[in-house]
């Protein structure tokens, strides 16, 4: 871990070094009223007035429908394709918030919950985080209260904290990171001692996270799922913009005698995630769906996996339709 | 035919009902009446079951046109089949063209059993203009986006 | 406000319903609220920012029991209660509905017929917004409409948000919901996105009254609504409909007349 | 690092097919790679991803022994899109096979104890792994006793198998069928799974009972258990959840914390006592 400073001609000299290297570069673009993660060529088009982006950037190493083999079939004999690494290209994400890096680890925990994902690794592997800290946050944020902070470095290569004077203090944290750094070794200062924490925005503690996990391990059968699902409508906007939800439904692209297998994001708030052929349902109601979102998060992956499924970036309150707000219901389990 | 199109055969799907334009092309057939071969006819029981979305199903696969053909108002075998595709193809026509989806690679006729050479007329004409303006390659490329190299993310 | 929270806690108190389906305030626009109990009438809230659609609630049997309902209705949700009816999915002994007018006066319906004169000179329009994006598609060529459409659809990751927050997609298993054969690519690709949103917005064909529901719910954005929107505007006149009102004699797509117009089959 | 696909099926040849009942298929599936063959082995309970190319798959649980070498078998209803896609293919044709996953039954800690197995319709599969394991090493077992029902006599699966059974002196095989489904000369049981098992009475002394049907049968199947005497530890099943990935990744499986793909699919119903029930 090493601290730098680097100034605003700097980062503009690494920015470019980085596109002339020939990885792509993904970066929040303000387009159509919404601020995404796009490929950019050039740090004019990177956003800057916006708290969040609406979606996290989990499908750059979790795409949303992959090709996980393709295969051919000739009179009853099959040629299977399976995926190849080397046509993952290599990625920098940049100006990622710490909430959304900080996302990567529950990721990275269920793709090698000991079966290993190939494709994810080979994602991950060739993608380097440039988070940003966050100098401003809405209501909706909290990731104080799951172990995070506007400064956080989980997951990040390099954690670049914006200055007044237009550059940044810059922590490299993995050998991904100091490696980027070395396209444009020159652009970088010694660490000017400046305290990174009068940079970042406030973001007030919500709830107490062991206590939220103690109280849900006796929820099951609590009637506070029903009461706050009761407006959810049962779509998939929340998981779809989480960071960390990692659920894939296994489909068939079959055209003739060709085929490919995909994997596409599925929802456990959809009634056809756990619907069996036979019809029996056992998450029938929306209720049981909603209490699945939230203990699977922050119950059974801390018990299973001991790294909690939420960053507290607040995207799928923001996201949603009805305004189930992640925040407001957890905050109001703990006070049950 | 223009000369840089020379090669290019379109590829037309017709979607007919069986009782009259089917039985048309039958008579189009048994008059010796000469009409493109780039024509794919599916058979259906009436223009009322033909589902708007086999339609784009042609363009996603390949076609570059297709024909929509069934029996005059009031000849409908099940008496309102041809009202209600009617119908559905005002409703179908109005939305693909809102999307810019090219509705002038789709031709609808009412064929009756009686007028085979209406109907080697429509296929021949629907052959010259698709291949007037070519193959509909804008939608297939949509249609083949988990085959490109870099779509993920 | 508080006329409209002392009727609905009455509504409660006297057992006359046994919820009452109206807004709160939520985080940063009000939300649907549903009260069981008087107390809980005292969140209810009633202004131009309350924008969900409630009639979507109508038809989840899992939400509205068995016991007669409160609704606390907008003009688009009294328009979606309107058509609910005409196609049969309303019990109308079990449904009281109520608004609450522009004089702030609060106003409970006798029955569907008198919501339907309430609501006919309430002119259906397209705010500026909408209407700039329609005007910029009319101007488009047909290659630059389709990009454009193209550049939306790849936005779509297939959430269903716009399925989930239409109070007329109330069938028990939808078409992207069946998988022999898988009519619609259950993946979000563009063209997976753009046949779902056809079908969809054939779906809808002559039943849509424009709440623009479905456009609000888009995590994405994607203007959704136009589509639907368009389709209603263009069918009315072309099938005798009125936009934004249900007729009586079924649905545009479920009837035909045998002089109905068109000028392109041959 | 060329890391292994976990998605990418084993191809497999069907060997052989027997219709077993009415939409009933078995498939005897070999490895179309000598090298796969010999690195495979499985224990008695574990389940795989079956592969119908152009259709999906679909997770039944590996029918066949560990004991016998060489092949595995699976056996299926013609219910739904892979299914059907399934029954399609002929002798020869290749499908795929992803696996062996989850849990096993704990054979080795049986031994010595008396073995009852209770099953219900088309549930008999992932019984039959088991029995054929424990008589083929019938030595390690006290009395074996199989209660097994169907709907009706053409229902009934592995019929040539349970005339083998019946004539083992070593296994006391007892099958039935629900009431009206019997033939003229149907010479078992005519009753539910759980009343017959009542009736047969088997001593809970040093005994393990297996239990695999539908929710219905195992409903009622629990309490008889109970008042034999038969305590939580001594009763095991399979569940079955929806599932895709097989491996723990695509989150559908769950029942509370337990993955039934990976703590599973076989519980002991100790083990279901603290799970929430409505959940699978």
């Amino acid at each position: 871990m090493e601290t730098k400073y680097i100034s605003k001609n700097g980062l503009n000299e690494w920015f470019s070094q980085i596109v002339k290297s020939g990885k792509r570069v993904y970066a929040p673009v303000e387009e159509r009223g919404k601020v995404e993660f796009k490929k950019v060529q050039a740090l004019s088009e990177v956003a800057e007035e916006y708290i969040q982006t609406t979606q996290s950037i989990k499908s750059a190493v979790f795409p949303r429908a992959e090709v996980l083999f393709s295969y051919e079939k000739e009179n009853g004999q099959v040629k299977v394709e399976d995926f190849n690494p080397d046509t993952v290209k290599e990625t920098v994400l940049w100006k990622v918030h710490p909430c959304d890096a900080a996302g990567f680890k529950p990721l990275t925990a269920i793709f090698n919950w000991d079966y290993t994902d190939k494709l994810y690794n080979a994602h991950l592997e060739k993608t380097t985080l440039v988070t940003f800290s966050c100098a401003k946050a809405d209501k909706s944020c909290f990731c104080t209260s799951v172990n995070g902070g506007p400064g956080n470095t989980s997951g990040s290569d390099v954690l670049l904290t914006m200055l007044p004077d237009g550059g940044a203090i810059v922590e490299i944290l993995t050998p991904k990171g100091e490696a980027l750094v070395q396209l444009a070794a020159s652009a970088f200062e010694d660490d000017k001692g400046e305290d990174k924490s009068k940079y970042l925005a406030d973001v007030p503690l919500a709830f107490d996270l062991e206590e939220v996990r103690a109280r849900l391990a006796t929820a099951f059968d609590s009637p506070v799922w029903k009461e706050q699902s009761e407006r959810c409508l049962g779509c998939g906007a929340c998981a779809f913009v989480c960071p960390t939800c990692a659920c894939f439904d296994i489909q068939e692209d079959a055209h003739g005698s060709k085929g490919k297998r995909i994997r596409c994001w599925d929802s456990c708030g959809f009634s056809l995630f756990t619907l069996h052929t036979s019809g029996h349902n056992p998450r029938a109601v929306q209720s049981q769906r909603w209490r699945q979102r939230i203990l699977h998060k922050f119950s059974y992956m801390p018990d299973r996996l001991s790294v909690f499924g939420c960053t507290g970036c607040g995207r799928c309150s923001r996201a949603c339709p009805v305004d189930m707000n992640i925040l407001e219901h957890i905050t109001s389990i703990t006070k049950k | 035919m223009n000369n840089n199109n020379s090669e290019f055969e379109p590829k037309i799907v017709a979607f007919v009902c069986n009782w009259c334009t089917y039985a048309g092309a039958d008579l189009t057939g048994t008059s010796r009446l000469k009409y493109a071969t780039n024509v794919k006819i599916v058979r259906f029981p009436c223009t009322g079951r033909i589902d708007f979305m086999l339609l784009l199903k042609a363009f996603a696969q390949g076609a570059d046109g297709v024909i929509v053909s069934g029996c005059h108002p009031n000849d409908c075998h099940y008496t309102s089949g041809n009202f209600h595709a009617r119908r559905r193809w005002i409703t179908f026509r109005g939305l693909l063209d809102f999307m810019g989806i090219d509705v002038s690679r789709i031709q609808y006729s009412w064929v009756s059993a009686a007028e085979g050479a209406k109907w080697a007329d429509i296929v021949n004409t629907t052959v010259a203009n698709i291949r007037e303006l070519g193959p509909y390659t804008e939608y297939q490329k949509v249609a083949d986006y988990l085959d490109k190299e870099d779509y993920n993310g | 406000m508080d006329k409209l929270r002392e009727k609905a806690a009455a509504l409660l108190a006297d057992g006359t319903v046994t919820m009452v389906l109206g807004y709160e305030e939520g985080t940063n626009k009000p939300r649907p609220l549903f009260c069981h109990t008087a107390e809980q009438a005292s969140k209810l809230v009633y202004s131009s920012q309350c924008i969900n659609n409630l009639a979507v609630y109508l038809t989840k049997k899992e939400i509205m029991g068995a016991g007669k309902v409160a609704i606390i209705a907008t003009i688009p949700t009294l328009r979606s209660i309107l058509q609910l009816s005409v196609e049969n999915q309303l019990n109308e002994d079990n449904l009281v509905v109520i608004t609450v007018t522009d004089k702030d006066e609060v106003k409970q319906f006798a029955n569907f017929a008198e919501i339907e004169a309430y609501i006919a000179d309430f002119q259906l329009k397209l705010d500026g917004k909408e209407q700039e994006i329609i005007t910029k598609l009319e101007g488009m060529s047909r290659e630059e409409r389709f990009k454009f459409w193209m550049e939306e659809m790849s936005h779509c990751f297939k959430c269903y948000a716009c399925r989930a927050a239409c109070p007329l997609c109330y069938c028990t298993k939808c078409i992207v919901e069946e998988n022999r054969p898988q009519w619609i690519n259950p993946w979000a690709a563009p063209l997976a996105n753009m046949e779902w949103q056809i079908n969809r917005a054939m779906h809808m064909a002559g039943r849509c009254t424009g709440c623009g529901a479905c456009g609000d719910a888009c995590p994405v954005g994607i203007p959704i609504h136009l589509l639907t929107r368009k389709m209603m505007e263009d069918l009315a006149p072309e099938f005798g409909f009125t936009p934004g009102q249900p007729s009586k004699n079924g649905n545009a797509l479920s009837t035909w007349k045998a002089d109905d117009k068109e000028n392109f089959i041959r | 690092m060329s890391e292994q696909n976990i998605y990418l099926p084993y191809l497999m040849t069907i060997d052989k097919i027997t219709n077993e009942a009415p939409g009933v298929r078995t498939f005897k599936l070999k490895f179309q790679s000598e090298e796969e063959a010999n690195a495979f082995n499985f224990k008695a309970g574990q389940f795989g991803e079956y592969s119908a190319f152009g259709e999906g798959e679909s997770t039944f649980c590996i029918a066949s022994s560990p004991t016998r070498k060489g092949y595995i078998e699976c056996t299926f209803r013609e219910t739904g899109k892979v299914t059907s896609g399934l029954a399609a293919l002929e002798e020869g044709s290749t499908m795929g096979f992803r696996g062996p996953f989850g849990n096993t039954f704990p054979m080795d800690d049986w031994k010595g104890k008396s073995l009852v197995f209770i099953a219900g319709g088309i549930a008999l599969p992932p019984m039959r792994c088991v029995i054929q394991n424990a008589l083929d090493l019938r030595e390690n077992f006290k009395d074996i006793t199989i209660v097994y029902g169907a709907k009706s006599v053409n229902d009934l699966v592995y019929k040539d198998e349970l005339k083998e059974w019946a004539e083992r002196p070593d296994v006391n095989l007892v099958t039935t069928v629900d009431p009206g489904g019997e033939t003229p000369d149907w010479k078992g049981e005519i009753g539910f799974v759980p009343t017959v098992v009542e009736k047969t009475a088997p001593s809970p002394e040093n005994t393990i009972a297996i239990v695999c049907g539908p929710p219905i049968m195992i409903k009622f199947t629990f309490p008889v258990l109970e008042k034999l005497g038969f305590k939580d530890d001594q009763i095991y099943t399979t569940l079955e959840n929806r599932m895709k990935c097989g491996v723990g990744k695509c989150g559908r499986c769950n029942v509370g914390k337990l993955y039934v793909c990976k703590d599973g699919p076989v519980f002991s119903k100790e083990q279901l006592n603290d799970i929430p029930a409505e959940e699978y």
